[in-house]
């Protein structure tokens, strides 16, 4: 620990804003991934982004609230997060054998 | 309740005729054809004798009152089944239950082939109870009630052949014209009931003649203020219209001429000597409202006036000669309105009395000639049958001279009181009165010479099956023809030193006028009358009789004009068809194909479908691919985040 | 409790033979409705001619809402009992359903909608009176749905959508008065008692009359009448225009006066215009119907409009008039009806054009049908005349033109009437009734009957109306009296 | 000074590693480029003085949940490039739609006044002790319950992936 | 907690009872999980877990009311499951333990007192659900609407941690009852706070299938077994909107059951995210109830229904009324019940005729006599006939509503009350019309028809004695 500087100072240089900032920018590049991508892996992989952006945001709100219970939710993000992506990738491989494509737009019987 | 025994005869006079429709009604099925109408008579009969009791204990006792029960009650609107019956309803009671007799005997005889002739009987019993109730109606939801009734009866009467479309068409024309003249009736008389609160003639009279409002059951919300002039103009002009319908005046006569359909007796009863009389007698009635209404006065005399003569012109040019007593019918009721228009109440009522007579005569003495040819109607198919039919003829020439107002006939003295009223009035009116009552001596002899004298234009089979009235038949006309000849002694003027008993029997109910013409004057306008009728005779009796002129088919008129419009009765048929019918039934397809069916139940579908259109546009944002929703959520969230900033 | 008889007799019955079997479910159906006609005398010899409400039953439903099961009636309530059960009598003893188009259910349906159309009538609990009204349709539509011809599924959602458009909003306002004053409920009192803000009542007004000017119907609300009356069966018809429409009207009478009156002044005229256009635009589209039905489903917007018109304006002898109208008219349609379920027997078709020469062939039904005719177009000593004549005077009181134009019905009724009299019974005989052989008279002796008792209440309520309005008098001024 | 370069450097690496892989069209790159990311905000975890949950974050995310998806393109054998084509506007539009996000978080949270930082910290919070007398005392019941969640995706997975019998 | 326990433990008992070759006792497992699970509501004073709670659920009235329905409905719906699937179904009782699985999470989110558990309780009830969406491994439309689910559902999740977690860096908790203390000192300016709680409500919003985050409901409802759908539409909802109300009121200063009182009434409607749930209320009403118009899928129909429901879902939460909880639940239970008898015989018809658009209705009523009233009796329920369960439902919530003055959402509320109810009644019709091209009678299994027979005379029940069943909630 005694390597990096007090944290004190840490939190005088560097305002909370910069960390909201910095996570709302991680959380729109990820939703603009979704968005972006048709290959369902890279949809996954943005989400994952974008959990982890709000994890990184909760950690800075933690800190700054000087409470332990942010970071606790963080925890609870990462298991929520492990549980989603194994389901989806399950189901992204699942469904890459009926239909041989990982393209999220092939599917759609399901209209009107 | 104990009813006088002047209220139970009272009571009796409208009863037995219903009784008698009852009994064709219910029993019909088990009574002799040949016996029905004399068991129909014989209670109309019988009302009459109770009539004529009446009538005589009037002048002793005065107005009868009878109250029977409360019909209708609400507030002050209180309809009371009661008849009130006095001079005025007294005479016309009598006339309507002794033409109603005379006209039920004749029946017996000239229906005496028709399957249906109980039926018939049933109709003309159900009739002369309407027209008493009528005439006996103490209010005026009860007149209205007979009002209506007697329409009803007419078209019954008018319809009784009814297997022909035509004369179907004819009863239902008859009825619903009268409906419109009931449509102004009714409605003048909830105006008449807004301002005075009463429905009775009696509190109606005494209002007016008072000028303080006679309220039974005093009512918050009228209005007891004294009746503006224009609220008495309209409520008069209301009634008029509605006397209008029911006496064949202009506008709405259309339907007499048509109601011929119905069988001759029927034409004789009730569209010559009765019903149509319904109008004036409403007038008399009223005669103090209608007097607080000059404009409404002038609006009949005019009326009449026109009607009369118009209805005068087309009979000049008919064919059919229960078509030419139709006319003459509208224009003799047109000469009544015409008096009474110039409030001469006595000679409208006396005119109305001889006119029952001679008119019922002439429909009668032409039943007898239509009966006796089977059927035919056309006088250029006649002919030549003074010979034949001595007793028919003879009595029809009664009939045609009372008609033509030749001294002595009951007709000179009528239509001479109602000329020496419009005298009074304006020369001018007593030139155009006189015109009009020549233009009846024109179409009458016409009629009586075609019919009677020149040449037989009938065939061989008819020529054979002559016949004349067979004793039914016979003692009506006689009697109706006596009376036709007499009728005027009714009244006679003082002039011939009559003492005016009609007049002097009525004044109880209309008071009577002064006259302030000299005796000189008089005898000059009764002279040039005269001379004037006898000279249309001449005529007549030459181009007619002497030179046998027959009467042209329509369509050899077009080149004269004037002669074709009256040939074709001014096609008021025809212009009131385009003008009010025609407009309506495209109406009726306008409203319904265009306007209910396109518009507002192309509103409401239109509603079902735009909202399936809808649901088909928007469905189409379910477009199934996933990246697509997944835009639209992220847009969802940027949207209510924009929202909440705006908010 | 009586009341109440009045409801469970014809429901139960129902539930019975919809249990029962095929065999019982007419006679069981015609001992139901002779015994509810009993019924309905004997309430009627019972019932005071007061104002307050008699033979009353109460209890709880739902008492966190304030609704309960509250019954009762007053004379004005009886007259609506008697004619629904009137026309329930008529449409059972009308009905003959073939045993393989399950007379069961139809039987059992049209006494259900017996039940629940006087549950409405006898409700004087605002929502319990919402629940028979609506619940009333649902009979009504599947007897339309399984027993109607033509276009029947169309019609059928028309009619049903359109009536539940105008209920749905009724049901606002009933909830927003159950909400409304003191204490949460729906009795009768409370709502006569509430006095509410003039926007308010505006409102509840329109709601309600929304919901009323579809089923009675007011002009432009109309457009699913002719078309259900024409393609329903006669009985159901009769059950539609005999009774259903009256409940709108007596709902007025009931509900509308006493709880809006402020609003009723205000905004009233504006449907009562409504209705006065109404009675002539639906007498003029009548004059050129060529369907017997579709024409009487005119004339009875004409005639019900004018009953509208009367209870709008508010006044006794509109009120007066509307209840001697409503059963008039009832009768009227009942015995038109009659007459033409008879026509339909001789001959399957429905056009005015399709008839003619009837009268020849059976005067007995021809001057019958005549006299009910007459009645319709509400000649003197009919019944159809004195209620007639009772608001066209409290029309002309209100306003001398809607007279005038409620007036030009009585013209263009005739005119269309008597010409479709004339189509279907006059003329000369239609050869095709006498086409397969001799001509078969299928009217039975209780056809005769029935058309005869109809023709003597027709003219006994012609001649004899007064007794009607005197015993309805004191229930239609505490009505008015109210606020 | 050396916070602030740490800081600005993690963030831009953060951003363009993460930018790169929603770009990149290889999605074994994509992996890569999110597990760059993945480090630079492990880094800004530790620079919070939250060192347990970074290291939990490496563990997680680069050695477990990366591993998986590398493992399943491996398996899908997608490691060459995938030729999903978006349209142009799909893309223009995406990233529009991104910024506007971004636009609208930012104005939102612009006005935000965050305060001042806490003057008296702990700096314990960080650590696995705190957070672990946390996690057992306070959000005891989220966390058995999350063996729940576990249990659910596990089944997922089985459901999913499991050999099919004979008979379906 | 006692439920959640013994649900979820079920779950587990029904996994290793199936992977025993016993895949028959599953059903029977979770069934009696399902009933012990009442007894555990009914009866609280079974086990006392204040102590490791920490205010993170609190099992007050709404808590156990809406967790009632929620088990009532999902028995309704195992029921139904055992129409569904044929019993050689691999994995069945693996389906029936994510049942458990989900309807414990509906639990949890119910009683949630504390953003975490909020969060992990909408968590472990989709995830079950995404699994079971697409469990028809073979049908593509299966793993379509079990794909979109998926990817929608954990889209929506990312922006309700961000939401948890603004809501978090503003106020510093995630506790509810600290966060009331929070906003009482001002909170409410907190643009952190509002945009935090503004996408919370979109996200529970997503969960509901409200407009503008219905698009994954129709394809959804329509591609995963019909039993999920049932579930979806029934219990989820119950979840979600009691999740809604707690939050709201939460928030709004006002307890449950909140005072009527007029200021914070105020309070309440001038917030912004009062006005956002009354757009989006009334949103998903109208184009629920519109775009139904043309479907002719009856699940996919059911799922635009759905969309109209949610919004009409919204109306107790957003009239804040002392009674909202009752109303809302006799509503939700009323259509439920409707719901899953209509799923039910869906199930059952697609398994005898094979036919799964509404065309397969046609001459029902003909068909089989019982089968017919019973849809017939489910459709006018959810028209809102009375004295059917659906018409006390519209008419307590409208009632609410009307008692908060939101009178223009009420007018919104009737007027697709009577879009949808041509939606029902075209379905009516067709049902009563006999079908002329088909006039087979159907057989059904007498259970079955008892089933049917049950569930109508329940739908009646509820009708004819709304008190009693109100006062159950």
């Amino acid at each position: 620990m005694n390597e990096f500087i007090e944290l004190k100072d840490q939190l005088r240089l560097i305002p909370l804003e910069h960390y909201v900032f910095l996570c709302i920018t991680l959380f729109c590049i990820g939703m603009a991934g979704v968005l972006l991508r048709r290959n369902m892996i890279i949809v996954f992989l943005s989400i994952e982004l974008m959990l982890n952006s709000v994890n990184l945001l909760a950690v800075s709100f933690s800190v700054y609230h000087n409470d332990p219970a942010g970071q606790a939710f963080v925890f609870f993000n990462m298991v929520v997060a492990a549980a989603e992506v194994a389901v989806g990738l399950a189901m992204l491989v699942m469904i890459y054998r009926n239909i041989r494509t990982v393209d999220i737009n092939a599917l759609n019987r399901l209209k009107w | 309740m104990n009813y006088t025994p002047a209220q139970l005869i009272a009571l009796l006079i409208p009863a037995l005729p219903l009784f008698g429709f009852f009994i064709h009604f219910l029993f019909g099925k088990w009574i002799k054809p040949g016996f029905s109408g004399w068991i129909a008579s014989f209670w109309v009969f019988v009302s009459f004798l109770f009539s004529a009791s009446l009538f005589l204990q009037i002048p002793k006792e005065g107005k009868q009152h009878v109250h029977l029960y409360t019909w209708l009650k609400s507030g002050a609107f209180q309809v009371d089944f009661a008849f009130t019956i006095d001079a005025l309803s007294s005479i016309m009671m009598m006339l309507i239950t002794g033409v109603g007799t005379l006209i039920h005997l004749y029946s017996i005889g000239y229906m005496h082939n028709d399957k249906e002739i109980r039926r018939f009987f049933s109709y003309l019993n159900l009739f002369v109870f309407f027209m008493l109730i009528l005439i006996m109606a103490d209010n005026f939801i009860l007149l209205f009630a007979g009002w209506e009734g007697v329409g009803l009866c007419s078209y019954l009467l008018i319809g009784f052949w009814y297997q022909n479309h035509a004369y179907n068409a004819a009863a239902n024309k008859a009825f619903i014209v009268n409906r419109i003249g009931d449509l102004a009736f009714l409605l003048g008389v909830f105006l008449l009931f807004q301002h005075t609160g009463t429905l009775t003639f009696e509190s109606i009279n005494q209002f007016f003649s008072s000028g303080q409002p006679v309220i039974p059951n005093s009512s918050v919300a009228l209005t007891t203020e004294p009746l503006a002039p224009g609220t008495i103009l309209a409520i008069t002009l209301l009634l008029f219209l509605g006397a209008t319908g029911k006496s064949a005046q202009i506008p709405l006569f259309t339907w007499l001429p048509d109601a011929m359909a119905g069988p001759t007796p029927v034409s004789a009863l009730i569209h010559a000597a009765t019903m149509v009389t319904a109008g004036i007698y409403l007038i008399l009635r009223n005669h103090a409202l209608f007097m607080l209404s000059p404009a409404t006065m002038d609006i009949i005399m005019a009326t009449g006036l026109l009607t009369s003569i118009f209805g005068g012109l087309v009979a000049l040019k008919q064919h059919d000669c229960k078509k030419i007593l139709a006319y003459s019918t509208v224009s003799q009721l047109g000469l009544m309105f015409f008096a009474l228009g110039l409030g001469a109440y006595h000679a409208a009522f006396f005119h109305l009395l001889t006119h029952a007579f001679f008119k019922a005569l002439l429909f009668l003495g032409a039943g007898s000639v239509i009966h006796a040819l089977h059927g035919e109607q056309d006088i250029r198919r006649m002919g030549g049958l003074a010979g034949k039919l001595k007793l028919t003829r003879w009595v029809f020439l009664a009939g045609v001279l009372a008609i033509i107002a030749l001294p002595p006939f009951s007709g000179f003295f009528s239509k001479d009181a109602i000329l020496l009223a419009a005298y009074q009035k304006s020369p001018l009116w007593w030139l155009l009165g006189l015109f009009a009552g020549l233009l009846t001596v024109w179409y009458m002899l016409r009629l009586y010479f075609v019919m009677f004298h020149g040449n037989s234009r009938l065939d061989q089979q008819q020529e054979k099956s002559l016949h004349d009235a067979g004793t039914e038949m016979a003692v009506p006309l006689v009697v109706l023809a006596v009376f036709s000849v007499a009728g005027g002694l009714l009244n006679i003027p003082s002039l011939f030193l009559g003492n005016q008993w009609l007049s002097t029997y009525l004044s109880s109910v209309i008071p009577l006028s002064v006259s302030h013409v000299s005796h000189a004057t008089e005898w000059v306008l009764m002279g040039t009358s005269t001379l004037c009728v006898l000279g249309v005779t001449l005529f007549a009796r030459n181009k007619y009789s002497v030179l046998k002129h027959v009467p042209c088919e329509d369509n050899s008129l077009k080149n004269n004009r004037l002669q074709y419009m009256f040939a074709g009765k001014f096609f008021v048929d025809e212009v009131y068809h385009a003008v009010i019918v025609n407009p309506v039934q495209k109406l009726s397809d306008f409203l319904f194909s265009y306007i209910d069916r396109k518009w507002i139940d192309g509103l409401v579908e239109g509603t079902g479908r735009l909202s399936l259109f809808l649901g088909s546009k928007w469905k189409e944002t379910q477009n199934g691919f996933i990246s697509y929703y997944l835009f639209a959520m992220a847009l969802g969230m940027i949207g209510i985040l924009v929202i909440f900033i705006l908010l | 409790m009586l009341s109440v008889l009045s409801i469970l007799l014809p429901a139960l019955s129902s539930l019975f033979i919809s249990l029962g079997t095929r065999d019982w479910a007419r006679r069981i159906s015609l001992a139901s409705v002779f015994l509810s006609m009993i019924l309905v005398v004997l309430e009627g010899f019972l019932l005071k001619p007061t104002a307050e409400m008699q033979h009353v039953f109460q209890s709880a439903w739902m008492s966190s809402a304030g609704i309960m099961f509250y019954f009762g009636m007053d004379s004005i309530t009886w007259v609506m009992l008697l004619l629904s059960n009137l026309a329930a009598f008529v449409s059972v003893l009308l009905t003959e359903v073939p045993k393989e188009r399950n007379p069961k259910l139809v039987f059992a349906l049209i006494l259900a909608m017996q039940a629940l159309m006087n549950g409405a009538f006898l409700s004087i609990d605002l929502f319990v009176y919402y629940v028979f009204w609506e619940l009333s349709l649902i009979p009504a539509f599947f007897l339309l749905l399984l027993w109607g011809n033509g276009k029947i599924q169309k019609t059928t959602l028309k009619f049903f959508l359109y009536t539940l458009a105008g209920s749905l909003f009724m049901l606002a306002a009933i909830i927003w008065l159950g909400i409304s004053g003191p204490t949460i409920g729906f009795g009768l009192e409370k709502m006569m008692g509430l006095t509410l803000p003039h926007e308010t009542q505006v409102a509840v007004f329109v709601a309600f009359m929304v919901a009323y000017a579809v089923k009675i119907p007011i002009f432009p609300f109309h457009t699913w009448q002719a078309e259900t009356y024409s393609s329903a069966p006669i009985p159901l018809t009769i059950l539609l225009a005999g009774v259903m429409l009256k409940m709108a009207l007596y709902s007025m009478v009931r509900w509308v006066i006493p709880i809006v009156p402020d609003a009723m002044l205000s905004v009233g005229p504006v449907f009562l215009w409504l209705a006065v256009f109404g009675i002539v635009y639906a007498s003029v589209i009548a004059l050129k119907q060529t369907e017997i039905k579709k024409l009487f489903a005119w004339s009875s917007m004409a005639h019900v409009g004018l009953i509208a018109a009367g209870i709008l304006t508010a006044s006794p002898d509109g009120l007066k008039g509307a209840v001697l109208q409503m059963l008039a008219h009832t009768i009227n349609a009942l015995a038109f009806l009659m007459g033409v379920h008879l026509l339909s027997k001789w001959k399957k078709a429905g056009g005015l054009a399709d008839f003619g020469g009837v009268r020849n062939m059976d005067p007995f039904f021809g001057g019958l049908f005549l006299l009910f005719v007459f009645s319709f177009i509400s000649v003197p000593f009919t019944a159809g005349f004195p209620g007639e004549v009772m608001l066209l005077s409290s029309l002309f009181h209100w306003n001398e033109w809607s007279s005038f134009l409620a007036g030009l019905a009585m013209i263009l009724g005739a005119v269309y009437m008597l010409k479709a009299y004339q189509l279907l019974m006059l003329g000369p005989a239609n050869p095709e009734f006498t086409q397969y052989g001799a001509f078969q008279n299928p009217m039975s002796l209780s056809d005769k009957l029935l058309m005869l008792a109809l023709a003597t209440l027709i003219l006994f309520l012609g001649l004899f109306p007064q007794r009607l309005l005197e015993w309805i008098d004191n229930p239609i001024q505490n009505i008015l009296n109210t606020n | 000074m050396l916070t602030e370069i740490a800081f600005y450097s993690l963030s831009f690496v953060a951003i363009i590693s993460s930018l790169l892989m929603i770009f990149h069209k290889n999605a074994m790159y994509s992996v890569l480029f999110l597990l760059v990311c993945f480090f630079a905000v492990a880094g800004l975890y530790v620079m919070l003085n939250a060192q347990f949950l970074g290291i939990v974050h490496i563990i997680v995310y680069a050695g477990a949940i990366m591993v998986l998806f590398l493992y399943v393109i491996m398996f899908l054998n997608m490691s060459s490039p995938v030729t999903i084509r978006k349209s142009k506007l799909v893309m223009v539009a995406a990233v529009f739609t991104g910024l506007l996000f971004l636009f609208v978080l930012f104005a939102a949270l612009w006005a935000t006044p965050f305060g001042q930082a806490p003057q008296l910290v702990d700096q314990n919070i960080g650590l696995a002790k705190t957070l672990g007398k946390v996690l057992f005392n306070e959000f005891l019941i989220p966390f058995e319950v999350t063996s729940v969640l576990f249990l659910s995706g596990m089944v997922g997975v089985v459901i999913f992936n499991k050999k099919e019998a004979e008979n379906e | 907690m006692n439920t959640f326990i013994i649900l979820s433990s079920s779950g587990i008992i029904a996994m290793l009872v199936g992977s025993h070759q016993r895949k028959q006792w599953g059903l029977p497992v979770v069934l009696a999980a399902c009933f012990l699970a009442i007894l555990s509501i009914t009866l609280p004073w079974l086990g006392d877990y204040s102590a490791v709670l920490h205010n993170m659920l609190s099992f007050d009235k709404l808590s156990t009311s809406f967790s009632l329905v929620m088990v009532f409905l999902t028995i309704g719906i195992l029921i139904l499951s055992h129409y569904y699937y044929n019993p050689g179904v691999e994995h069945l009782s693996d389906i029936y333990a994510l049942f458990m699985f989900s309807l414990a999470g509906g639990i949890l989110l119910v009683s949630f007192q504390n953003f975490v558990m909020l969060f992990l309780g909408a968590e472990i009830l989709s995830i079950p659900l995404y699994i079971l969406a697409a469990s028809h491994r073979r049908h593509l439309s299966s793993n379509e609407a079990g794909l979109k689910y998926y990817l929608m559902g954990s889209f929506a999740t990312c922006f309700m941690l961000l939401g948890i977690t603004l809501i978090y860096g503003a106020s510093g908790t995630f506790d509810l009852n600290e966060l009331r203390l929070f906003l009482t000192n001002g909170g409410m300016q907190s643009s952190l706070f509002m945009t935090g709680i503004t996408l919370v409500f979109g996200t529970l919003l997503f969960k509901l299938s409200a407009v503008p985050f219905h698009f994954w409901a129709p394809d959804v409802y329509q591609g995963a077994p019909t039993v999920l759908t049932a579930f979806v539409s029934t219990v989820v909802k119950v979840a979600v909107a009691g999740a809604m109300i707690k939050l709201a009121a939460a928030i709004s200063f006002e307890g449950i059951p909140a005072s009527a009182n007029v200021v914070s009434q105020i309070a309440f409607s001038q917030t912004t995210w009062f006005w956002l749930l009354v757009l989006a209320s009334a949103a998903s009403m109208l184009f629920g109830s519109i775009v139904a118009l043309q479907q002719n899928d009856l699940k996919r129909f059911l799922a635009y229904t759905g969309i109209f429901n949610a919004g009409f879902i919204l109306l107790p939460v957003l009239s804040n009324q002392p009674n909202v909880l009752s109303s809302l639940l006799y509503y939700m239970a009323g259509y439920g019940v409707a719901a899953i008898l209509c799923f039910t015989l869906y199930a059952e018809l697609k398994k005898l005729t094979g036919i799964d658009t509404m065309s397969g209705l046609q001459g029902l009523l003909h068909k089989h006599k019982l089968a017919g009233i019973t849809m017939i009796v489910c459709l006018l329920s959810f028209t809102g006939i009375p004295p059917l369960a659906g018409f006390w439902g519209k008419f307590g919530i409208l009632s609410l509503s009307m008692q908060s003055h939101l009178i223009p959402l009420v007018l919104v509320a009737i007027l697709s009350s009577l879009i949808g109810a041509y939606n029902y009644v075209r379905i009516v019709t067709s049902i009563a019309t006999p079908d002329e091209q088909n006039a087979t009678k159907l057989t059904f299994h007498p259970f079955f028809i008892g089933w049917l027979a049950l569930g109508t005379l329940l739908l009646i029940a509820m009708g004819c004695f709304p008190e009693a069943f109100i006062d159950l909630f």
